[in-house]
């Protein structure tokens, strides 16, 4: 019987979701149609880029990659009651410092790329416990200074590439390191295909702490903290140390997102590489679908991804223009968390009048 | 890899047409020059009697995915353009040694590769002498995207041209911080002509754009790029630097339309007429703007026919 | 004649629970009608339902002997009917004026006349005597305030039915005093009030009629005259209240001693001046005191959640002070807060995580770091079936416990830790009386094991029930301290109110 | 004085009122409890409706209201999403974003038949107002006077929106529902027509914010013109603490700080770090704040469900 429930509640919990998908593809389907397309065919080519073959979904799931990390990084935050809007900046400057470390740490490509994994991470998470130290030494707001920090962030990952560790070889056009050494490369998980070990670091980071938050007391201590800060202190938590460690694993992970886009895909920073594509958005949108639930965070950063793989299957072969993608996500993501999440920013809001710091 | 299990027409030659695919490494929109380059492909294309798809990537790592997809879906020839490009290029031509690519604008060193390459920095040391002789106030601007290698290729020869021509000639550079921000680019713009400038040129991508309304309402000159910008605004838009990424595209196309496709490095300089500069290398719908004058062009020629010549060389400043 | 206003039938299903089961009421003009029943009966429902904030399954409203419906407060208001929510509905960052004004502001030239609003609002609280500052920060003014800016926000509306839901749950006794004046006054002005409450003397005090409501259903409906207390109690429960069980005689050795404590000692005041105090084993300890004076503060200081500025408190051989909330509880400190939403638990936790606070740590339910769930989950079991918590399950969200549950289950937390010492803070607050036995019962039981309790409690009745010394607090000080036979209410009201008796203090200050 | 003539206060004027006047429309979703990250796009909305009224009605006029339109329209669709259907605001807005730059891309292509940039030099801008007392002031009439009328129409809306909430009964309502929702709605205020009351308003804001971006400032379209302003915007706003006076100020700082790092260009320092200046200022800002932006509230209305 109980299980009756959960199933039919499980059932009641994805018709939002669905009407959402519905609606997204019903406004794509007229925009398709007015640039007198087919409106069946763009689908299904859509369908194709993201999933159509082995190939396509190691693509859509290499593309996922640094989403899913960024949305985890996020998820820590959230569920530890604080908006971290700084992704995309600790996401950067991890991807920068471990590009640098797997460039000039000195031994072999193993060492290399450990140093380069620890550096992305400790850079991410470190940008990321500024801000919340400066949120709970002086109380200024982490929902903005996170979103400060970010261009400082972003500039200063470009200063570094494009002056002191600039590839000078080649044509030397763009602003990015050198290329590291394939030793110190994370291997792709098949032979010619994007999809690579990064996912897989990703994933089992998804499991971990889903693990962590719901059956360990570190993972308690956060979501209380996250619930009611003053229940949380009351019962002897030790709040900014909890707050520290979350936002230090939340930018950590967020660098980490950065460090394998480099160490898997690029092999290099390139500025903006990063940053256009908008994987700190697309993170943050799958934590916030997700509810901050780390599997979920998983499954909402793949389909995200899907939209963005098929939109280009799209582009390749189909007359449609590039910018209908971006209508059908649009449309579909401001309908999606209609009603399911709707709860969140009030939560936070009321923790936030209690409080203020977290 | 790719072709195996993404390849689904691989049948390429079923009506007998050559395929062809250009993957740009951007939307087309904010440079114009991945406009121009589809519109030169375009035309061969049809010319030519090839069918060519052009995929627009949207960011950089979908370049490298593009460019497999295109390998596994049987393009016989697969352009693409720009440094951008340039890594995912290398992995996925090195991988695929039996099919031919070409990337313009830039230098790939593979056996199944061909590379156009432009010298826009000669170009862009004529552009800068021509302001040199031209400025009454000794002082020129320069709208700058961003503070990016890739710019250098036209703030550090067109100062030195400057400078030769002009050496009390005072350089103000200005960054926009983006590629698509005509406001902020019109400011930049103001803002050197308050600062004494006659002259300012546009280096800013649409930023351009910005910059052309400036001159326009303030009545001070400028310049543009890739294309004879001079037709929109003749009064204020007096010189344009060129750069023929149609003409490469549509020689790469027509080439391998018909059959004599090479790989290897294609030069595209001032000598190749490749690069230019209006009423210098090349002819303008619009008559000269007396600011600039006869006498300051036939200067600029001279020094043109040093560069072709090979008596003066211009040096790259991306390259050491 | 006719009603003023007249329920009928009224019945309230969520879902498949019934909430309010064919309950009627009656109301004349000049009336109070006290509403009386154990936490989650369904007063408050009933009088959600009269305000327009829920739609009744069915039954019937009659106002003045018409028919009517409302789909909104604003019907509600507009048809006279005023409620003054259980939890304040007020605007701290306004002032009192504007809490009071809001919804029909006096305007000029189509701006908001502040001024007049003003004097309206003076106007109207010297006519009903009920004193309020019009330009203090409602944020800053005292619980008792607050709730007469509620009242007067009601009648400045126009009400003539004025609904109080569990208005003295939170007042000072001074302050309920001058409530049930007050409640008197209105009843006199022509007005209908409908009082709910926990408190039955408070009933006995000015209510003419007295609905009792139990599981949804109303179980009896009398005139003052024809009933007492007891009576009340057993139709509310559905059994008779036990007598408390005797407390016996122990002479413990001391277990928290406090020395010398300062809090605040930069500011104009004082917050705790040179406070010691010492608690001994087999003892409660009361503290009395308008709230406001320290109390919280020594609580917050004892359990580490405050800085202290200078002195020392000791729990047994171990230093307290200094040190951190989970070393003073590791020590053998629980502590039953006395806000019960603020500090007591999350909102959006479930019954089970608002359990596990402070357990998940103990070496009995932790494993390298994994919590042990399905122990832990027995003894919350244990805890639901002794103090009979009304809960669906161990996954509902504690947010939805009626109030008087959420205490339960808080204090059957505190209290599983079996530590050497407790601080119970107001541990009875807006809970029914029959959830009170039981708290009361479990803290009598402690101190007979020969634990050490401090009760900080605002019910003088509760501290004189309990108490085996009381200690008076004033203005961060210990006034005196007296021993349970030595006590009476009226002693203990001179004490608080700073020894002087004439001087009926009113000073209090908003708490967290 | 090289680096601080008077062409760099008249620029920061110009390049802020963007900002000030989305800024602004942000506090209004803020004040009535919607935190609005959906303004870069509205803006961009905003811009790309002016230049289409402007290219089919040849007025200025019509072309600014059709830009408020447009934006309005946007708006309300957050609205829908955010107040009707409960949606996470932020996720809402995230999608607004998303979808206005694809939208208008697409109208680009749809409507004008371009990529990336529209740009008709028939079309006219917004006309340069010269305020006549003030124009002839010698500094102040340089910096005050000659701007666009949308530059004067975000200080006035500052100052409006500041009579509108301190001083009006509906302003004052507005106020009442940000501060506590559950309060308002037990008086019977309208809380959902005043939310939708500022989402239009916000839109109509933005829209304007858009006009000044696309007819003011240039006279022109281009693909993702805002270039983060929107951003800025919420960052102003939040820095002004949805106060309107304090949002000017806000805005303010950060237009002469952009302006200021503009000038640094021209010393040895490098760009990305003069680029840095005004993020670094607003932060350093935030540690001087007194009163960081928490509501706080009656504890009687924490536990209140
Ligand atoms: N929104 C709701 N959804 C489901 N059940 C509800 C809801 N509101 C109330 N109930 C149920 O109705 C019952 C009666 O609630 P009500 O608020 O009327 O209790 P009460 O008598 O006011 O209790 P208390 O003395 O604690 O204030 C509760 O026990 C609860 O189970
Ligand atoms: N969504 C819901 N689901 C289940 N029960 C609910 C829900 N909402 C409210 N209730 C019930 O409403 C009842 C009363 O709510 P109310 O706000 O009056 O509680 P409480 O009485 O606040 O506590 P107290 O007055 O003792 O402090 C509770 O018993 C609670 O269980
Ligand atoms: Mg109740
Ligand atoms: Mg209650």
């Amino acid at each position: 019987m109980n299980l009756q429930r959960k199933l039919q509640q499980l059932l009641r919990s994805l018709v939002q979701p669905l009407t959402a998908v519905l609606i997204g593809l019903l406004t794509g389907a007229v925009a398709i149609s007015i640039v007198g397309a087919s409106v069946l065919e763009t689908y299904k080519v859509m369908w194709d880029g993201a999933f159509g073959n082995f190939y396509f979904v190691t693509a859509t799931l290499a593309r996922a990659t640094p989403i899913i990390l960024i949305g985890l990084g996020l998820a820590i935050a959230f569920r530890a009651g604080v908006f971290n809007m700084g992704a995309e900046g600790q996401m950067v400057l991890g991807a920068v410092s471990a590009a640098l470390a797997a460039l000039y740490v000195p031994g072999s490509g193993i060492i290399k790329m450990l140093s380069a994994l620890v550096a992305g991470f400790l850079a991410g998470g470190l940008w990321s416990l500024l801000a919340g130290w400066m949120e709970t030494r002086f109380k200024v707001q982490l929902l903005i200074s996170t979103l400060l920090l970010n261009y400082v962030a972003v500039l200063f990952a470009g200063y570094l590439v494009s002056s002191p560790f600039q590839d000078k070889s080649g044509s030397a056009a763009l602003a990015q390191t050198h290329m590291i050494d394939q030793a110190a490369w994370l291997p792709k998980l098949f032979q010619g295909m994007s999809v690579h070990m990064g996912f897989v670091i990703a994933i089992v980071l998804a499991i971990i702490l889903y693990i962590i938050l719901r059956f360990t007391s570190a993972g308690y201590e956060v979501r209380m903290l996250g619930y009611n800060p003053f229940f949380a202190e009351y019962g002897g938590i030790n709040k900014i140390k909890v707050l520290l460690f979350s936002m230090f694993f939340s930018g950590g992970i967020a660098g980490l997102a950065g460090t394998v886009e480099v160490l898997g895909s690029q092999y290099r920073y390139v500025e903006g590489s990063l940053t256009v594509p908008g994987y700190a958005w697309t993170g943050l949108m799958a934590a916030l679908l997700a509810n901050s639930n780390p599997l979920g965070t998983a499954v909402a950063a793949i389909m995200l991804a899907a939209l963005q793989t098929g939109a280009m299957g799209m582009e390749r072969n189909t007359e449609v223009p590039l910018e209908i993608a971006s209508v059908i996500q649009g449309v579909l993501i401001l309908f999606v968390t209609a009603k399911i999440t709707m709860n969140w920013w009030k939560v936070k809001k009321k923790a936030g009048d209690i409080h203020g710091a977290a | 890899g790719a072709e195996e299990s993404a390849g689904k027409n691989e049948s390429s030659t079923k009506e007998g047409k050559k395929k062809i695919a250009l993957v740009l490494p951007e939307k087309i929109g904010v440079n114009p020059f991945f406009q121009q380059m589809d519109d030169g492909a375009k035309q061969a294309a049809e010319e030519f009697g090839v069918e060519l798809k052009t995929i627009e990537s949207t960011d950089h790592s979908a370049i490298e995915e593009n460019l497999r997809v295109a390998v596994a879906e049987g393009y016989d020839l697969i352009i693409t353009s720009s440094f951008e490009a340039e890594d995912a290029l290398k992995k996925v031509a090195a991988e695929n040694p039996d099919r031919q690519f070409a990337i313009i604008d830039t230098v790939v060193d593979l056996p199944n590769v061909q590379s156009v390459n432009f010298r826009e920095h000669e170009a862009a040391y004529l552009l800068g002498a021509a302001a040199g002789l031209s400025t009454k106030t000794d002082k020129v601007g320069m709208v700058v995207a961003m503070d990016i290698p890739l710019m250098k290729k036209w703030t550090v020869p067109f100062e030195q041209g400057l400078k030769e021509t002009n050496p009390d000639a005072e350089f103000l550079v200005n960054y926009v911080g983006s590629f698509s921000d005509p406001a902020k680019a019109k400011e930049l713009a103001l803002l050197q002509a308050s600062k004494g400038a006659d002259i300012v040129a546009g280096a800013s991508a649409v930023g351009d754009l910005g910059v052309f309304e400036a001159a326009k309402e303030q009545g001070f000159f400028t310049l543009g790029q890739d294309v004879d910008r001079t037709e929109v605004d003749p009064e204020h838009i007096v010189l344009s630097q060129l750069k023929g990424t149609d003409a490469a595209a549509y020689e790469t196309v027509k080439a391998f339309a018909n059959g004599d496709f090479k790989t290897g490095i294609v030069e595209y300089g001032l000598k190749e007429k490749g690069v230019g500069l209006t009423y210098v290398t090349h002819e303008s719908k619009t008559p000269l703007n007396s600011f600039v004058g006869q006498e300051a062009i036939d200067q600029v020629k001279a020094l043109h026919e040093e560069i072709v010549s090979g008596k003066k060389e211009i040096k790259n400043p991306l390259s050491n | 004649m006719t009603y003023r206003l007249e329920m009928k039938e009224m019945t309230k299903k969520y879902g498949e629970f019934l909430a309010n089961d064919e309950v009627s009421i009656q109301l004349k003009k000049g009336e109070v009608l006290a509403i009386v029943g154990e936490n989650g009966a369904g007063k408050t429902t009933l009088m959600r339902m009269l305000y327009g904030l829920e739609q009744p399954t069915s039954g019937e409203i009659k106002l003045n002997g018409k028919t009517v419906k409302f789909s909104g407060p604003l019907d509600a208001i507009e048809n006279g009917i005023g409620m003054v929510h259980q939890h304040f509905m007020l605007f701290s960052d306004f002032s009192v004026t504007e809490n009071i004004v809001i919804g029909h502001e006096p305007k000029r030239n189509g701006f908001f006349d502040r001024k007049e609003a003003a004097e309206k609002v003076k106007a109207l609280s010297e006519q009903y005597k009920i004193h309020v500052n019009p330009l203090k920060k409602a944020g800053d003014c005292s619980i008792g305030e607050q709730q007469r800016i509620e009242i007067l926000k009601v009648l400045y509306q126009g009400a003539d039915i004025i609904i109080l839901d569990e208005p003295t749950a939170v007042l000072t006794p001074i302050e309920v005093e001058e409530l049930l004046k007050t409640i008197q006054f209105l009843a006199e002005q022509g007005k209908s009030i409908i009082l709910i409450t926990h408190k039955l003397p408070e009933v006995m005090k000015v209510s003419g009629q007295i609905t009792v409501l139990r599981n949804g259903k109303v179980t009896g409906n009398v005139l003052k005259q024809n009933t007492d207390i007891e009576q009340l109690a057993t139709l509310m429960v559905g059994r008779e209240l036990q007598k408390l069980t005797d407390r016996n005689q122990l002479e413990g050795e001391p277990l928290l001693v406090i020395d010398n404590l300062n809090i605040g000692v930069k500011e104009a005041k004082p917050i705790l001046d040179h406070l010691s105090l010492t608690v001994n084993r087999g003892e409660i300890v009361g503290i009395a005191g308008v709230s406001g004076n320290g109390q919280s503060e020594l609580i917050q200081a004892i359990s580490g959640l405050r800085k202290i500025d200078s002195g020392s408190i000791r729990l047994g051989e171990t230093i307290l002070n200094g040190k951190s909330v989970a070393y003073i509880r590791n020590a053998g400190l629980a502590h039953i807060p006395e806000d019960r939403y603020l500090w007591g638990a999350a909102k959006e936790a479930s019954v089970e995580e608002t359990g596990l606070m402070g357990y998940y740590r103990k070496k009995k339910f932790n494993q390298s770091s994994f919590i042990r769930l399905n122990g832990f989950r027995k003894l919350v079991r244990g805890w639901i079936e002794r103090f009979e918590i009304k809960t669906t399950s161990l996954d509902e969200k504690s947010g939805n416990l009626s109030g008087g549950n959420l205490q339960k289950l808080i204090v059957a937390r505190e209290l599983g830790f079996e530590t050497d010492f407790l601080i119970a803070a107001e541990p009875t607050r807006g809970v029914d009386i029959g959830a009170m036995e039981y708290i009361h019962e479990a803290i009598i039981a402690k101190r007979n094991n020969g634990d050490g309790i401090l009760l900080v409690s605002s019910e003088l009745t509760e501290i004189l029930t309990l108490s085996d010394r009381i200690a008076v607090m004033y203005e961060g000080k210990i006034v005196d301290i007296l021993d349970r036979n030595d006590a009476t209410e009226e002693r203990l009201s001179v004490l608080m109110a700073g020894g002087n008796e004439n001087e009926s203090s009113t000073k209090t200050t908003t708490t967290a | 004085m090289e680096l601080l003539d008077l062409s760099f206060f008249t620029s920061a004027i110009r390049m802020i009122s963007p900002i000030l006047l989305a800024a602004l429309g942000g506090a209004l979703c803020a004040r009535v409890g919607i935190f609005n990250v959906g303004l870069e796009g509205l803006i961009l909305a905003g811009a790309f409706s002016a230049i289409v009224g402007n290219y089919y009605s040849g007025s200025v006029l019509v072309a600014v209201l059709v830009g408020a339109l447009g934006s309005v329209l946007v708006s309300l669709l957050f609205g829908l999403a955010a107040i009707r259907l409960k949606a996470n605001p932020i996720v809402a807005g995230i999608a607004i974003n998303f979808l206005v730059l694809g939208l208008t891309t697409f109208g680009l292509r749809a409507i004008f038949d371009v990529k990336g940039a529209f740009y008709d030099k028939n079309m006219e801008g917004l006309p340069k107002l010269d305020i006549p007392v003030i124009e002839g002031i010698p500094v102040v009439g340089k910096l005050l006077s000659g701007h666009s009328p949308l530059v004067y129409i975000a200080f006035l809306a500052g100052i409006l929106l500041y009579i509108f909430f301190y001083r009006t009964v509906t302003g004052f309502r507005v106020l009442a529902v940000g501060k506590n929702e559950a309060a308002a709605r037990s008086l019977g205020l309208k809380v959902t027509v005043l939310q939708y009351g500022a989402i239009v308003a916000c839109g109509i804001l933005c829209g304007l914010a858009g006009a000044q971006l696309s007819l003011g400032q240039v006279t022109m379209f281009t693909e993702g013109m805002t270039a983060g302003r929107g951003f800025i915007a919420l960052v102003a706003m939040m820095l002004g603490q949805s106060h309107p006076i304090g949002i000017v100020g806000s805005s303010l700082l950060f237009g002469l700080m952009d302006a200021l790092s503009i000038r640094l260009q021209g010393f040895s320092m490098p760009t990305q770090f003069t680029a840095m200046l005004p993020y670094i200022i607003t932060i350093i800002a935030m540690f001087f704040l007194k009163d960081r932006g928490a509501d706080s509230q009656l504890s009687g209305q924490q536990s209140s469900r």
